[in-house]
């Protein structure tokens, strides 16, 4: 929990020990540790969420030791010792009704509260930076859009004229600005969330729902699709990065840095052809051009059934790949990174992934045979019915030379 | 299928009153026909609300203002409400222990039940043939889905109609049938007031 | 639910029984030209849409809801009939109604 | 149909008198015969469907609890590989359709098949062949949606099956075909168990008793009919446009042709809450039965409870849309809802408070299906508080489809659905089989299941809040969290609990083995209960009573039983009869003739040729038309079929058609 207290965040934590004593659901609140904690708001809308809702988890305990106790006091004392057959009396009707009353008196007070967070959390009018969602089976791709002004997110790049900024895996957002998600899915239904800063919001195709976050720090708040979206459900993360203003801004500069190929000669500049081969169909590298110095455009609607592949422009800008499901840090980096102070996490993060922090193995086995790690298709002779566009990334059998060569040209997208 | 132990324990047994067999004093039957067409409500207005969602979801030139032809099926909406009317009366003569105009009017109504499927057959042909095919757009799928549920309606109506006639020739004259022809009676009017439904919302309120 | 549906009905139903015989052949076959003549009435307001304006619409629901009501309360009797009939199908019709109304509102339909 | 069924004869006492009567039709011989499997294939005796529909039941509660172990084993680790994702997503499916649709609503209507008639003083439900047709259809169907295990794959889209998930590019194999067109054969189950038992309680009830006098588990499963009248055809609804999507190429829910997709989530949930009021409210029923038993007086505050009732019945249908609180409906929808779903745990609460009432000053005696109505009150109040804190929209979008969401609905499920349903088992298991169930097992069997569900389920309250959603068939470390709230510690304590709960319900059905081997004839009232059920033998006559009896109280076989001699306030209640004595003076002025419908053949036709057109829907169009002949000729040979047996159906043929029974021989 953040060490800034104020008056909501200690009758919070007065709340917490309260409902120590009132079993499972008090013991969860006092929980730190996991990335999803839903009882850690660690920015404004998640905060508005967490404020309505522990006072109405502390009644609800209250009431239910109440019940409990009320149950375990009639068992004892009521039990069958020999008494005669008491009085056949049907009821009470002061009881009743004040049992009728009492409930609805709480209920219509939470409901009061209720409504109002409803509309609060609704509001959209203050944004200050808009960040285009989408789903697809099993990843989500962000999309920067460039304001009339020229800037992105509210930041004016310095090195370059803004363009539409394409990424996946992980998205960045200032902090202390309040962002706004316009989510949509090109297949199923997903649902975006990101537990610490705000509740979860589905992406549902055809239609575009908009959604706040806010961070009040740097870090990186994880995330999970929680709508059923199909096999690799489990495998569809998110991380949303908050970084400070001077970091967004290097951040922001550096996406937008201009393409360049290997040097001619080493292992690298083998990967880009192998590149071009193997992964331009569907992956897009923006600035990569062709023998006749024409762009290569990816095509994904031609092969994949969702009809996008994530952007490798700046791949080793982002810790993870496919869907945010593996590292492409090795553990000790990844922690160096997540465990960053928040003075130090800026700097962390966008060193990005260095040579000798990739996490080779996963990346290489993902290259091997990408169904094998991520299910993507229950029977490939399905596929058939849908056109026979590969759903998710196929196995393009590759050779272990070609991964090699991918590997390092990889390393330099960034 | 009031068949049951309460006609026995009640007409046989110490039943002081003698004359009602339930406990309202109402039909089984016709209670049962009135649950099931409440049920039926709700069947139907699932299926007007979901072409009430999706009629405007359709190419340029394939939609309701294209395709409709009022008189047609104004002319197959007054078939379907007369036969309203013929049920009636189907329903008054078999009150009156009146087989033979019982069967006349149940079969007079047969008739213009299968005018009505005809002239739906007929419609769906002609759109058919404009292009509207099942699966065109949402407004072909959803508006197929409902006038299709009430053409299947209609038809087993007059699948129920034909075999009372035949149920009443074979059985004795003079006996009560009235409840019989009642209770198809109630899903024959059932089946018309869902079209009044349609006729409306479908037909005349432009999309 | 249904509740009060006690023995007292069956005198009732005895009752209605009788007041039933008051509608003969004649006065089905009246209600059904009054049923064309609306029918009639609405088919010609399809081709005047222009005429009844911002009325087209409700006064055409009206229409669909007196028929609707006319073949529900007297070809099937449900005027004459026992309470209980009523409350089994109106039950069920107006939570069709009030449902799919609510569904339909979600959806935004009615503001297109 | 319901209009052919009319018995031929009307009116006076000529009808000869006749427990099996019945009549041929065509070159069949009518089925008459009273034992053998013919007896129960052909059966149309409410007792025996309710039995069947009880046996079918517990079996699949038996396959969706091993659905459910496998799950558990998956996640006990966080990368557990003993299924596959395709696997694992098939397994939470169909645990839940398994669940909700073949095990709590069967059970449902076989308590409510078994008793409901016997508590109104009935001989036999209203339409018997129709009775029987639904539990038939109920079975084939079960059948059908389970044998999509052997044909490419079980359905796999979650069981709210939304769309477009359920599409075909998504969904390519033929199990969701399996379950939409399963589904609507047991809904016709569903619908035309409800027309029957509503028409049974509004019409059969016997002399004296008024609506305000039926038993509260009467009440119950008369509401839940109405909810199944009106929810049944919003689902199929449902379900024929996802067919059509599925098998004919329609596209309602394809958002390329510029369908909506929130419109199946819409018609689901229409459906799918008061589908949650149907599998709770037969148990709340059998505990408001068993608790007063138990305690020796009446329900607290019955009319309220029976309002109540009505009430979650009535204001069940406003609050559907909380189940799609995160899914987009704009806020002013979400608060509507959101008030609305509060506003319905008024009358829940009602319920607890009656209850625990009607506990208190009692004389409590801790049989196990007291103990079962016990847990219940205590989980099903967990589980009604964590739904508090769903109804409140803006928490509910941390909750939903998380662990917590799980957790929440397995307290209301099974602690309050199931656990009813053990109540039930336990306390009218004598009356059904005339053998008590073993008291020690039957402790046992309850404090495995007590302690096993809330290892299973109370820590998915931890894992929710902690964040991980539901349906993933893997959990990755990096999410885990440390220390005592580690997400891999309380999925395994969560699979352990399992175990533990899986091994405790086994348990009842050693019991069930263990006691008709040991024990003897169970006594005729051993409960010392209240209601009319018990007034009758164990197990009931195949007429139920010799005479229908007439009803002065609520409590009418507690009446019959004890006398208050107390004077003015102050109140003596002595046993002025025994069960034995009760029953003995029914039979003294048994009704002389009794006659019951016959057998037939054609329920168990008529549904069987519905899985067959659903077999032609999926693999080939002529099956449909098979099935179709099918349907047809069992229709017509149904509606020709008179409602009672003719004489030459007999063997040899009886003079006056049917066997004629002098009711009074004991």
């Amino acid at each position: 929990m953040s060490e800034r207290p104020s008056t909501p965040r200690r009758l919070a934590h007065a709340a917490r020990l309260a409902l120590l004593g009132a079993g499972a659901l008090a013991i969860s609140a006092c929980a730190q540790d996991a990335p999803q904690d839903t009882w850690a708001p660690e920015g404004e809308n998640a905060q508005t969420i967490h404020n309505l809702q522990w006072p109405i988890f502390l009644v609800a305990g209250i009431v239910g030791v109440i019940v409990m106790a009320v149950v375990l006091y009639a068992v004892i004392k009521f039990k069958d010792r020999g008494q005669p057959i008491p009085e056949q009396s049907h009821g009470n009707p002061i009881i009743e009704y004040t049992f009728i009353a009492l409930p609805a008196a709480i209920l219509a007070v939470i409901a009061g509260f209720t409504v109002n967070t409803i509309f609060d959390l609704a509001e959209t009018q203050d944004t200050e930076c808009v960040i285009n969602v989408t789903g697809q089976q099993w990843w989500w791709e962000y999309d920067y859009p460039v304001a009339a002004d020229g800037s992105i997110c509210g930041y004016t790049p310095s090195n370059a004229a803004a363009v539409p900024l394409i990424t996946s895996g992980q998205v960045i957002i200032p902090t202390d600005t309040k962002v706004l998600i316009r989510g949509t899915s090109r297949d199923v239904i997903h649902s975006f969330w990101i537990p610490k800063l705000n509740g979860k919001r589905d992406m549902v195709p055809g239609r575009v729902h908009t959604w706040r976050f806010h961070a009040d720090g740097p870090g990186i708040y994880a995330g999970q699709c929680t709508e059923f979206c199909g096999l690799s459900h489990a495998n569809m993360r998110m991380e949303m990065i908050a970084l400070d203003p001077d970091d967004f801004q290097a951040w922001l500069d550096n996406q937008l840095e201009p393409y360049q190929s290997p040097e001619a000669g080493t292992l690298a500049a083998a990967g880009e052809v192998t590149y071009v081969s193997q992964c331009a169909r569907c992956h897009q590298v923006d600035g990569l051009v062709d023998g006749n110095g024409d762009p290569i455009v990816s095509a994904p609607d031609q092969w994949v059934y969702s009809g996008a592949a994530p952007n490798l422009t700046n791949f080793m800008t982002r810790n993870t790949f496919a869907g945010a499901s593996w590292d492409l840090l090795t553990p000790a980096c990844r922690d160096e990174v997540w465990n960053a102070s928040p003075e130090d996490f800026g700097a962390a993060y966008l060193k990005g992934v260095t040579p000798e922090c990739l996490n080779e193995i996963d990346l290489k086995e993902w290259l091997r045979d990408a169904p094998a790690k991520k299910p993507m298709y229950a029977d490939a002779t399905a596929l058939l019915e849908t056109d026979g566009k590969v759903r998710g990334m196929p196995n393009l059998g590759l050779s272990e030379d070609q991964i090699n060569e991918l590997v390092a040209y990889l390393l330099e997208r960034k | 299928m009031a068949d049951t132990a309460v006609h026995a324990a009640t007409d046989h047994g110490h039943d002081d009153h003698g004359t009602h067999h339930t406990t309202t004093g109402l039909s089984n039957n016709k209670l049962a026909m009135w649950l099931f067409l409440g049920s039926e409500c709700l069947l139907f207005g699932g299926l007007i609300s979901t072409y009430m969602l999706y009629r405007g979801r359709h190419s340029e030139n394939l939609g309701p203002d294209q395709l409709w032809d009022i008189p047609f099926t104004s002319a197959s909406s007054f078939v379907l409400l007369m036969s309203s009317l013929t049920m009636v009366l189907a329903v008054t003569a078999a009150k009156r222990r009146d087989d033979r105009n019982t069967s006349l009017w149940l079969t007079v109504t047969a008739m213009l039940g299968a005018l009505f499927v005809a002239g739906q057959i007929y419609e769906f042909t002609v759109f058919y043939r404009e292009g509207l095919g099942f699966t065109t757009s949402l407004f072909s799928s959803s508006f197929y889905t409902l006038t299709g549920f009430h053409g299947v309606h209609v038809t087993v109506g007059v699948i129920m109609l034909l075999s009372v006639v035949g149920i009443l020739m074979k059985r004795r004259t003079g006996e009560d049938k009235s409840e019989l022809v009642e209770m198809v009676g109630l899903y024959w009017h059932f089946v018309d007031i869902v079209w009044i439904l349609i006729f409306t919302l479908v037909y005349l309120i432009p999309a | 639910m249904a509740t009060d549906t006690q023995p007292a009905t069956h005198s009732d139903a005895a009752h209605d029984d009788a007041h039933e015989e008051h509608w003969s052949d004649l006065s089905y076959i009246k209600l059904a030209i009054a049923l064309a003549l609306v029918t009639a009435l609405e088919i010609a307001m399809s081709y005047t849409i222009g005429f009844w304006g911002p009325l087209f619409i409700p006064v055409l629901l009206l229409l669909m809801v007196v028929k609707f009501m006319a073949v529900v309360l007297f070809f099937m009797h449900l005027k004459f009939d026992n309470r209980l009939f009523s409350i089994m199908f109106y039950m069920g019709l107006i939570l069709a109604i009030v449902v799919y109304f609510i569904a339909l509102l979600t959806f935004r339909f009615f503001d297109a | 149909m319901a209009l052919i069924e009319r018995p031929a004869t009307r009116d006076g006492g000529l009808v000869p008198a006749v427990v099996t009567p019945s009549s041929s039709y065509g070159v069949f011989r009518r089925p008459v015969e009273t034992k053998g499997w013919k007896s129960w294939l052909f059966t149309i005796d409410h007792k025996k469907l309710g039995i069947m529909y009880g046996v079918t039941a517990i079996f699949f509660f038996f396959l969706g609890g091993f659905e459910a172990l496998l799950i558990r084993a998956q996640l006990a680790t966080n990368e557990g590989t003993i299924l596959s994702a395709d696997k694992y997503n098939q397994m939470f499916t169909m645990h839940a359709t398994t669940m909700v649709f073949l095990f709590v609503m069967p059970m449902a209507a076989a308590f409510a098949n078994y008793f409901v008639p016997l508590q109104i003083g009935a001989r036999d439900v209203a339409f018997p062949r129709i009775n029987a047709f639904g539990f038939w259809c109920f079975l084939f169907g079960a059948i059908f949606i389970n044998t999509s295990w052997f044909l490419g794959g079980a359905a796999d889209g979650g069981w709210f099956m939304y769309a477009p998930n359920s599409s075909v590019p998504f969904s390519p194999t033929s199990g969701i075909d399996f379950w939409t067109l399963g589904l609507q054969i047991t809904g016709i189950a569903s619908l035309t168990g409800a027309i029957n038992l509503i028409v049974t309680v509004i019409n059969m009830r016997a002399p004296g008793m008024s609506l305000m006098k039926m038993p509260i588990f009467t009440w119950m499963i008369l509401i839940v009919q109405f909810l199944l009248l009106f929810a049944i055809p919003v689902i199929t609804v449902a379900l024929f446009l996802l067919m059509f999507q599925r098998n004919f190429d329609a596209t309602f829910f394809s958002v390329e042709a510029g369908a909506d997709p929130l419109l199946w989530q819409h018609l689901f949930w229409i459906f799918g809450h008061p589908e949650v009021y149907i599998l709770i409210l037969p148990s709340f029923g059998i505990v408001s039965e068993v608790l007063p038993v138990f305690s020796k007086k009446p329900l607290f505050g019955y009319p309220l409870v029976v309002f109540s009732g009505a009430a979650i019945g009535f204001v069940g249908w406003g609050v559907w849309a909380h189940h799609m609180f995160a899914s987009g409906l704009g806020p002013i929808s979400v608060a509507v809802f959101s008030v609305a779903t509060m506003a319905i745990a008024i009358p829940t609460g009602v319920k607890i408070v009656n209850w625990i009432m009607t506990m208190w000053g009692g004389k409590l005696v801790f049989t196990t299906a007291m103990l079962f109505a016990i847990g219940l009150i205590v989980q099903f109040t967990i589980g009604g508080l964590s739904g508090v804190t769903h109804a409140v929209a803006p928490s509910d979008t941390q909750q939903t489809d998380t662990y917590y969401i799980v957790a929440h609905f397995h307290y209301v499920l099974f602690g309050g659905a199931v656990l009813g349903i053990f109540s039930g088992l336990y306390y009218w298991w004598p009356k059904m089989f005339g053998k008590l169930l073993n008291e020690t097992l039957g402790k046992w069997n309850f404090w495995l299941m007590i302690i096993g569900m809330n290892l299973t389920f109370g820590p998915m309250h931890i894992i929710g809040l902690q964040g991980q959603p539901r349906r993933m068939y893997q959990t990755t470390d990096a999410r885990a969290g440390e220390g005592f709230f580690n997400l891999n510690f309380w999925n395994l304590v969560a699979s352990i609990g399992s175990l533990i709960l899986g091994i405790g319900a086994f348990l009842f059905v050693i019991n069930v083995f263990y006691s008709h081997r040991k024990n003897g004839p169970a006594p005729l009232d051993p409960w010392d209960a209240r209601s009319l059920e018990w007034m009758t033998a164990s197990p009931p006559k195949e007429h139920n009573f010799d005479a229908i009896p007439t009803v002065h109280h609520l409590d009418e076989f507690f009446h019959r039983k004890y006398e208050d001699r107390g004077e003015g306030e102050h109140h003596e209640y002595h046993q002025v009869a025994t069960a034995e004595d009760v029953l003995a003076e029914q039979e003294a002025n048994a009704d002389k003739h009794i006659h019951l419908p016959s057998p037939s053949y054609w329920p168990i036709v008529l549904a069987f040729g519905l899985p067959v057109m659903a077999y032609g829907v999926i693999y080939n169009i002529w099956l449909i038309v098979v099935g179709g002949a099918i349907v047809m000729a069992a229709m017509y040979g149904w509606g020709l079929e008179p409602a009672t047996a003719t004489p030459d159906d007999y063997d040899p043929p009886t003079p006056e058609g049917g066997a004629e029974l002098e009711v009074a021989h004991g």
